[in-house]
């Protein structure tokens, strides 16, 4: 007998759970932000603090990439969305409400493996080594190694950005190693010396090797003063002029205590 | 010893576990001669059988002691190889055991496994045996078909070319026609008759009067032991002991 | 009388809604899958997107060859692999294990499939990747050999499992009349079990092969996620699945590129299907013709 | 030619070579995540909401949305497939029906993990997006209700049809109605097997990723309904080691998700043998 009781209590257990979510009150969150990748820890992060401040405040945060999160904000799926790179005029077009704001400087850094003593390459290099002309590091005064590239996947806001600014119409060589994330660049190219790629400058820690582009090193001088080739700003979009909870939200990031987290996580700040 | 002896058996016990299946049994089975087995079911007859070619050691949990020699040599000594002794001592199953593939391969089995590869002498044994076991006829023009498609009687046939196209010193058969109807039945103990001018043959059987059509001399099983061994003629006209005579004039069984 | 025949009935009928589930599953899967995929049709051929080689969604170009092509070798790698290994141990476990040391690869195996493909993943993009690079002085070591390893021993429990069944089935009188005819364990393994078993070992290669096509975290982190066609083991490549995962994060919803992913998924989808399919009834067959 | 006894032992050490190399790979995988994830794993980093962007910290908020997607999966694949698998043995002869469910429930099974992931991706957050929240939980959790559905539908199904008839046949004697007698008779008896079919799935549920990656969001806060979006342990995981975060966070995350396989596997097993032997008596 004791297994029909087993049995019961399984099916209560079901029971409960098919309610238990219905139960709770299913209101949707209060502010939902969605888009770039590249921009998430920021935002996760400001998420974070302000909602420290604000227990009562539902976000929710989604990936999904600039576009997704620019077309999302402009079918009112969402409020605020995350974008790497300025909008597109189509985008303009479709929605002609839509307002960026600026929160961060990011910069897409060349970056190689520690290992590798080259210390700057000029654009007409970066461009041929990722057009795969040149296939090997000697050609440009490096060892003698087979270059191994390493690039964000199709469609990535942080891959046009290098390719509008970098690449003018040529094609990114076929045969790079393509990466869902910036973390997994990192971790490409820490761990093979024939490597080179682009990473944000969040992401530049001491496992790999940051190059200058035309003897201009990626200081944060530079980078603000958008010498350095790579620099771009991050944008958090919405739909028409913020209002409520979502003006409050980039307000928040727009603050000093707000900027302080985006150099925090490895960016460069507005001010 | 008696040089007309193929194979002596001393003394032999053997153990499932804890249970004692048979029972310090001596034997004396002569060489080109039909040796027949009989007893009731669980009587050990089949155990004792697959003592001869050492089947039972893949068994789990068996326990042998006793002596089984065959050419004056006995297979249970530590230096015997089990596969050679199994070639000596082919066996054939109670349920007909074709393999899974065509005739040909069937009865090249066992050819092949002793390392024949040369196709011609391969097609050489598979004639004469399956014409040994009267199949011939019959197959000669499907060869390259399954043998799972034979007639039970033609399987059990089969079995028996495979295991004569090795070229064995004895045979065994553990009741073979048990699984088979009283033509094909037929068939088989004309073919024993025939095989026993080149094989020394023992055959399993519940079935008394098989045993006294085919067979030369009889043991008569019960309970693990032999009862009686002897002349079949004289076993089955004249038993020495009260529980065989039971056994053969059908009082119990 | 009449009531308790109302409640059998129309339990009856919820559970005969319930026992079709599947079946509607199968179909609203169908559906939309195609109808976010066969969008892409209006504007790239079939032809065209089946053999074309460039795949290039910034000038809305689909060509996913290489992406097949890919998953077909990284397929054939896994199997290359897992099925003598497979069939190995699973003849291993039924004819010659001693009860301890079944006991201990029994539950590993079991262990091995429960294990989730993330986890082999990250193993393998630190592992494997690093152990290939050097032996075979590759620029990387992010292949397809190593996407094919990683598979292998992912499939390894599914082809175990079921060539372990058919192996099992097999009547031991098959074996009996091989070792009565003085063969060795190897020779009746050999010779006799493994051939009678092989319709059910076939399907677990087969099942293992739907798994291996199917696959994707496990994939998309080592193999390196090039569109280039490639030519050899060694060379990096993209499967069908990890093109999928890799870009739909990216993807712009309901554009083009959102449907050539959609397009990527009915490949696999079908093959699997087909597979899966050939699969049961070669099984069924194998349970018929034994008993 | 080599003699035959020479290669049967060679054969019978590649053999024992073969399951031995599976024993070695199966603990270099798991001594490879213990090693690698011991370091972090403790009560704090699992019961802790993480900190600095998920750098340092618990991992609670996806432990709560592993268990939240479980049991979405669960509630929605149980009764269905428990039920369906009734009426499979119970309410219906073999025949075009049951053969056609069974390779409707062996094709779905098949599916590859991704395709449910497109498929729940369109279905769930797009097309039902009003019911379901867009990318939430309940999403992921009902794609992956529909991915174990066939292993629930399967197990129930064998343990059902193992149930031996006479005993049936004597609850029917005995006057006890279809139900009644499925009821006291044909679910106790299958139970073992259904709960272990359950055990499995969960095991499969927890352990996907594919799936839901598309409909998870990084947000380290506890989600508070299964209409908003959260993540799980897979998932997580696969963010923390693809967006290089913290490597010892992505272990320690991918140990918590062994133990938790291990003691399902463990309790799976135990719980046949449990009722096995009790059943048997």
């Amino acid at each position: 007998m004791s297994k029909i009781i087993w049995l019961r209590i399984l099916f209560l257990l079901c029971v409960i759970a098919l309610f238990s979510g219905c139960v709770e009150d299913n209101k949707e969150e209060g502010l939902v932000i969605a888009g770039s990748t590249t921009v998430q820890p920021i935002v996760v992060k400001a998420v974070e603090v302000y909602g420290k401040n604000n227990p009562d405040l539902r976000i929710g945060v989604q990936g999904g990439g600039s576009g997704t999160g620019i077309r999302m904000v402009g079918k009112g799926s969402v409020d605020i969305g995350a974008s790497s790179r300025e909008l597109s005029t189509e985008e303009h077009l479709k929605n002609p409400g839509l307002v960026t704001h600026s929160i961060a400087i990011d910069c897409l850094i060349i970056t190689l493996h520690p290992t590798n003593p080259i210390e700057d390459l000029s654009t007409q290099q970066i461009t041929d080594i990722f057009a795969g002309k040149i296939t090997n590091f000697k050609e440009v005064g490096g060892p003698d190694r087979r270059i191994v590239l390493v690039i964000r996947e199709d469609g990535s806001g942080t891959r046009s950005t290098f390719e509008n600014m970098v690449m003018n119409n040529t094609e990114v060589s076929d045969t790079a190693l393509q990466k869902p994330a910036n973390g997994a660049i990192r971790f490409t190219i820490a761990g093979n010396e024939n490597t080179i790629g682009y990473l944000g400058i969040g992401y530049i820690d001491d496992t790999v090797k940051a190059i200058s582009i035309n003897g201009i090193p990626p200081s944060k001088e530079n980078i603000r003063k958008g010498e350095y080739l790579l620099s771009r700003e991050l944008y958090l979009v919405t739909d028409g002029e913020p209002t409520g909870e979502t003006k409050k939200f980039i307000e928040f990031i727009l603050s000093d205590e707000g900027q302080i987290l985006v150099e925090e996580e490895g960016f460069i700040s507005m001010r | 010893m008696d040089k007309e002896n193929k194979i002596e058996v001393r003394n032999l016990n053997l153990w499932y576990g804890d249970k004692q299946a048979l029972k310090n049994n001596s034997i004396k089975i002569r060489k080109n001669h039909v040796t027949a087995i009989i007893g009731p079911s669980g009587c050990g007859k089949s155990t004792f059988i697959r003592c001869l070619n050492r089947m039972n050691d893949l068994v789990e949990g068996v326990k042998i002691t006793g002596e089984v020699s065959i050419n004056n040599k006995n297979i249970y000594d530590k230096d015997v190889d089990v596969v050679s002794l199994r070639r000596r001592v082919g066996m054939v199953f109670q349920k007909p055991n074709p393999f899974p593939m065509t005739i040909f391969d069937n009865v090249a089995y066992g050819p092949r496994i002793h390392g024949i590869k040369d196709k011609k002498k391969l097609q050489e044994i598979v004639e004469k045996s399956l014409k040994d076991t009267t199949l011939w006829n019959e197959v000669s023009d499907r060869l390259d078909k399954s043998a799972l498609d034979l007639s039970g009687g033609q399987m059990q046939r089969l079995c028996i070319a495979r295991t004569i196209a090795v070229k064995p010193d004895v045979l065994l058969f553990d009741e073979p026609c048990s699984a088979l109807d009283p033509v094909a039945t037929g068939k088989i103990e004309d073919l024993i008759q025939e095989l026993k001018k080149e094989y020394t043959i023992v055959i399993v059987t519940h079935n008394m009067q098989q045993a006294a059509r085919v067979s030369d001399y009889t043991g008569y099983f019960l309970l693990g032991e032999l009862i009686e061994f002897g002349k079949t003629k004289q076993l089955f006209e004249n038993p020495k002991e009260k529980s065989t005579e039971d056994y053969i004039t059908g009082r119990f069984g | 009388m009449g009531k308790r025949l109302n409640l059998e009935n129309t339990i009856r009928g919820i559970l005969l809604l319930f026992s079709t589930a599947a079946l509607v599953i199968l179909a609203i899967i169908v559906v939309f899958l195609f109808k976010e995929g066969l969008m892409l049709f209006q504007h790239t051929s079939v032809t065209d997107f089946l053999f074309g080689h460039k795949w290039i969604p910034a000038e809305n170009i689909y060509g996913a060859f290489p992406f097949i092509v890919s998953t077909i070798l990284v397929t054939l790698g896994a199997l290359l692999i897992s099925v003598p290994l497979g069939i190995s141990c699973a003849v291993f476990l039924v004819e010659i294990s001693p009860r301890w040391a079944r006991e201990l690869v029994r539950p590993a195996i079991e262990l091995l499939a429960g294990i989730p493909s993330i986890i082999y993943g990250v193993f393998a993009l630190i592992i494997v990747v690093d152990v290939l690079r050097v032996p075979f002085n590759l620029a990387t070591g992010e292949t397809i050999l190593a996407a094919s390893i990683i598979l292998a021993i992912m499939i390894l429990p599914i082809i175990i499992s079921i060539s372990q069944d058919s192996i099992d089935s097999v009547p031991r009188i098959y074996r009996e009349g091989s070792y009565a005819m003085g063969a060795t364990d190897w020779q009746t393994i050999s010779k006799v079990v493994v051939p009678s078993a092989r319709r059910g070992i076939i399907a677990g290669v087969i099942l293992g092969c739907g798994r291996a096509i199917g696959e994707t975290m496990a994939v998309v982190l080592v193999i390196g996620n090039v569109e280039k066609l490639p030519l050899s083991l060694l060379d990096s490549g993209e499967t069908l699945t990890s093109a999928i995962l890799l870009e739909m994060g990216e993807a712009v919803i309901g554009s083009l590129h959102y449907n050539a992913l959609f397009c990527l998924g009915i490949i696999p989808f079908l093959i699997v299907l087909v597979l899966s399919m050939l699969s049961s009834r070669l099984i069924t067959k194998r349970v018929s013709r034994f008993e | 030619m080599i003699h035959p006894n020479t290669s049967d032992k060679i054969a019978k050490i590649w053999l024992w070579l073969s399951a031995l190399s599976i024993i070695l790979v199966l603990l270099s995988i798991l001594g490879y995540v213990f090693i690698m994830g011991a370091g972090s794993l403790s009560v704090s980093f699992i019961l802790d909401m993480p900190t600095n962007n998920w750098r340092e910290g618990g991992i609670l908020p996806a432990i709560i949305g592993s268990l939240l997607v479980v049991i979405i999966a669960l509630s929605f694949a149980t009764p269905i497939g428990v039920g369906a698998a009734i009426y499979l043995t119970e309410f219906t002869k073999e025949g075009r029906l049951t053969k056609t469910v069974r390779i409707a429930a062996d094709s779905l099974n098949a599916i590859p993990s991704i395709v449910f992931g497109l498929f729940g991706l369109a279905f769930f957050v797009f097309y039902l997006k009003d019911y379901t929240g867009g990318p939430s939980l309940l999403s992921a959790g009902l794609t992956l209700g529909f991915m174990i559905l066939p292993t629930i539908i399967r197990t129930s199904d064998v343990a059902m049809r193992t149930v031996s008839f006479s005993e049936k046949m004597e609850s029917y004697g005995l006057g006890a109605t279809k139900l009644q007698t499925i009821k006291n008779i044909v679910l106790p008896e299958a139970f073992p097997g259904i709960i272990t079919g359950i055990i499995l799935g969960m095991g499969r549920a927890i352990g996907e990723t594919a799936p839901i990656i598309f409909m998870v969001s990084l947000n380290p806060v506890i989600p508070k309904t299964i209409f908003g979006s959260g993540n799980t342990l897979t998932t997580q995981l696969y963010y923390l080691a693809m967006e290089g975060i913290s490597m010892d966070v992505a272990f320690g995350t991918a140990l918590t998700l062994i133990t938790i396989i291990l003691i399902l596997n463990y309790s799976a097993r135990k719980m046949n043998n449990y009722f096995s032997r009790n059943l048997r008596r």
